[in-house]
């Protein structure tokens, strides 16, 4: 495995580091237990928006800390949920009395992690929001549920405004909620990511077939079948997404284009152009977009796809000033 | 040969010991149903557990160690198993703070540690994850204990139905953790967690022979 | 070979009106021939900048089109340069009675392609400035110079900068020259991209081998050797870069790690954090600073460093409002 | 046989479909020494070119089509070889305002092209480019042309030296274009440029028989 990292151990660790002083003007990077804030302290009685997860998806989270977004991330290991002693101290670290609202990706490890972080926190206030926005996963009632992918950055860009202009604890929950149930995405593979720890492609797929409904954590998705080029994918994610939006003619939707880590931005803009004409001729409205690679899975290749419905208040959210490493407007 | 603080010193010897040479085994478990990080994070967890009880200073009770144990295993795991074996180790050192341990008393600290399992976890016994190693091992250490015999003897018998029960998770359809996005997919393979529990309770097995 | 693309001969067409659509706000995709410009006209007398060279690395320089920055881009198909008529329609378009400043980087195609287009619109005055920042050539008597890499980035961002402030052209060209002067690169791969007219690899490397040196259309580079970690590439690409400026200790940089497009983001911040500390070592003190995925190679893996030594003009244009698809503060 | 405007016609047809037929060598000689999209630049032109001469209006002279041909190349190449090719034609074109061509005229058309490559591209003989197919190939013509050969034949004697023309580059160390980069990496490849040279005048040969 040839990869730009050192000791393998050392590489979330160094990766911080390097992050930290490139972002000095934005970010404190602290490494015992790892966890990154603003470098400008939140008004005195704002909500500290704070989430967190494995590492391997960069820019999220860490890259999302900043003026109108997170005040807090918790990177894992590559991988791998934080542990709730660094999710303890990141609630500490960025609470300015206006208590944490914590926005989990629906996975066992992050949902456990989280929830043993809250319970050590005893005199904070501490409100939870999950996102779990993909699709791919269908009969929740036989899984853990559906697993919070790209979506996530969306609902940290509204609650994150929403905490800026000064909404309380619930108020902000509430927005974040909301986004999380308008939201949806999913995802294939081309090439799934070497993990650093083992050396190997998480999955093996042959030169002919793509992997669809994939999380970005390398586990295989929900089916393979043959690649047939970017207009097929594309139409199987976005339908698999706006069937569940049950997305009306007239609507106006947010359009999120994602790459997976490995994957050209020509690319993506190929498949961003196939679902605009589509959603067109379906009378959506795409009023927003983002396109690039945000929410990763270390070098996997592929794209997701995300829908999230608009309305005035979450597209004033979305539109609200952000200064982060990733997100800047 | 009696289940005290050195007893339980050993099983966390042993316990690293095992892990690290199982690593290869649990990564390529998880990457089959899971994201292949289960060896990978339970060996930095244990390399820090033994770091961390060689260095403690007379522990009075098991319980302390079993304690220490579970804090450590918490802030160095993550993933689903940190909290989940966190938990579990928990609840046992809190039911556990004796010098030495009688057949009851492991009963006990076997019933805390599925309890704990549970309670973080939510899974029940057939859904193919930790539970199904856990369970079944406490019913043999409760048979056993019944059955009048010695506290190694009792470990021996939850070890071997821990194993049993790691194999049996093989044909399941997985419907909690990782492995449940995979539906159908999932079964054919043993559940990396389940497997490790196997391992965790041989370890303590051997560390009372 | 998988990637998300149609038929290939439409792939850099698809992509850039996928581009047009999600930046509509930005820019204007023109077709026949095909050029991108601001949706927002110069204001009237201002230097038009203008770029352009092979599809294949973006954002460069499409995603560098807007306020602050490029007046219009002129993508060629995948790595090979634009054509003289694309060229010449662009200038045109974007001429605003002031001008325009082509910055071209130095390879043949684009500097015979960029000659024609001069003489092809005999009524415009139109300067040129080439970038050759790459140090991994290095006999340019022997060879057709150095090539244009990542620092092209930079200097576009300067001289468009300058441009936006007013300048007139002989004073945007001066300071673009003087920032092609300031800068310098040299990048690794860790595998070659796959070029979708070829669907191969342009370059073979075995697990254990990285070719140091490359170009960014999937060249071979200088020479090959194994691979032994982040830190010791990191150190080659930056000791190379940095003897090349003749760096000393005291002098203020811009420090711009640069991934080729499949190169994990935590991998960029590895690579960063080392040639970040390696100038401090040296007394060099780094002011600003730039990481992501901005000049690519498709989906080529690894990274080139690039350094711009500063002065008090430099610093200020770079920190000038931008606001591109790529670039924005 | 008499280089006539059909000949011209024939001539683009045939560099059409050889092209075409050698895109892949062309690829695969130009990934080796340089990016690869040799084949692929100049099949987009010829393809490119082929249509807009089989649609021309009764071409007067073979430097109208020669005109077209140049210009069609211009706008659809793009890379090195675009500007080069297209002003080779250009000035080939320049001269050949006639509506047959003579020994002497077939002469006047390679010396233009060659000095339509050599201005534009500043590239001598022996830096491995496509100067050196060219620049042999007009020798050869002019002592073809020079013993009282017919056009033919002196097409035939150019296209012949610049197919060795092309060979000759396989040792060269390129120090223009793309290949000068790779350094002694170079030497032992055909340059993509003098081989695809090499073919177009044979295709011109080839028409003329
Ligand atoms: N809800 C649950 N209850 C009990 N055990 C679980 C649960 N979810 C997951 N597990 C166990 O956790 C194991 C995976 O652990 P690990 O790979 O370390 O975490 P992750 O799945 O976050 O990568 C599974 O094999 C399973 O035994
Ligand atoms: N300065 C030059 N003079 C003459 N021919 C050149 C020069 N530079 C490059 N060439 C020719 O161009 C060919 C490469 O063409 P092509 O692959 O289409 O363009 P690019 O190198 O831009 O990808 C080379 O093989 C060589 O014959
Ligand atoms: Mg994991
Ligand atoms: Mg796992
Ligand atoms: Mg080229
Ligand atoms: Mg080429």
């Amino acid at each position: 495995m040839k990869k730009l990292l050192n000791a393998v151990d050392d590489a979330v660790r160094e990766s911080l580091v390097g992050f930290g002083a490139a972002h000095e003007e934005l970010v404190r990077v602290h490494l015992d237990p790892m966890y990154v804030t603003r470098a400008q302290p939140l008004l005195r009685g704002t909500v500290a928006v704070v989430s967190g997860g494995g590492s391997g998806h960069e820019p999220l989270h860490t890259g999302l800390v900043g003026e109108g977004m997170l005040a807090a991330a918790v990177p894992g290991e590559m991988f791998t949920s934080p542990t709730p002693d660094q999710i303890a101290a990141a609630y500490q670290a960025a609470d300015a009395g206006g208590g944490v609202l914590a926005i989990v990706k629906n996975y066992t490890g992050d949902v456990l992690n989280f929830e043993t972080a809250a319970e050590l926190t005893d005199g904070l206030d501490v409100e939870q929001v999950l996102v779990n926005d993909d699709v791919a996963v269908e009969d929740s009632l036989f899984t853990a549920g559906r697993r919070g992918v790209a979506g996530t950055l969306l609902v940290e860009k509204v609650a994150g405004a929403a905490a800026e202009r000064g909404d309380d604890l619930a108020a902000v929950a509430e927005v974040a909620r909301r986004a999380a149930g308008a939201v949806r995405s999913m995802g294939v593979a081309l090439r799934a990511p070497v993990v650093p720890h083992t050396g190997r492609a998480s999955f093996d797929l042959t030169d002919e077939e793509v992997e669809i409904g994939i999380g970005i954590h390398g586990e295989p998705g929900r089916h393979r079948e043959p690649f047939t080029g970017a207009d097929a994918i594309t139409a199987a994610l976005l339908d698999a997404v706006t069937d569940d939006l049950r997305l009306a003619s007239g609507e106006s939707v947010l359009l999120f284009v994602n790459g997976m880590g490995a994957t050209p931005l020509s690319e993506l803009y190929v498949v961003y152009g196939r679902a605009r004409t589509m959603l067109a001729e379906r009378g959506v409205q795409v009023a927003r977009s983002l396109v690039g690679s945000y929410v990763t899975s270390l070098d996997m290749q592929g794209a997701s796809i995300t829908v999230m419905r608009l309305d005035e208040e979450l597209t004033s959210l979305w539109d609200a000033p952000v200064h982060t490493a990733a997100l800047r407007w | 040969m009696t289940l005290d603080v050195e007893w339980a010193r050993r099983w966390v010897a042993l316990a690293a010991q095992a892990i690290t040479e199982a690593k290869d085994e649990l990564v390529e478990l998880d990457r089959e149903i899971g994201d292949g990080d289960h060896g990978v994070n339970l060996d930095r967890g244990f390399a820090a557990v033994a770091a961390k009880i060689e260095g403690m200073d007379r522990p009075a009770t098991v319980g302390e160690i079993l304690t220490t144990v579970a804090t450590t295993l918490m802030s160095s795991v993550g993933g689903a198993s940190g909290p989940l074996y966190g938990t579990a180790f928990l609840r046992a050192g809190k039911v556990s703070g004796l010098a030495e341990l009688g057949p009851d008393a492991v009963v006990a600290l076997l019933e805390g540690a599925l309890e704990g399992i549970t309670s973080r976890g939510r899974a029940g016994v057939g859904e193919k994850t930790m539970v199904d190693a856990w369970a079944p091992a406490v019913e043999a250490a409760v048979r056993s204990a019944g059955a009048g015999d010695e506290p190694a003897a009792v470990l021996r018998a939850a070890a071997d139905a821990a194993a049993d029960g790691a194999r049996s998770t093989i044909p399941l359809v997985a419907s909690k953790g990782r492995a449940s996005y995979l539906g159908e997919r999932s079964a054919g393979h043993m559940d990396p967690g389940a497997r490790s529990s196997a391992i965790l309770l041989d370890a303590a097995a051997r560390a009372a022979a």
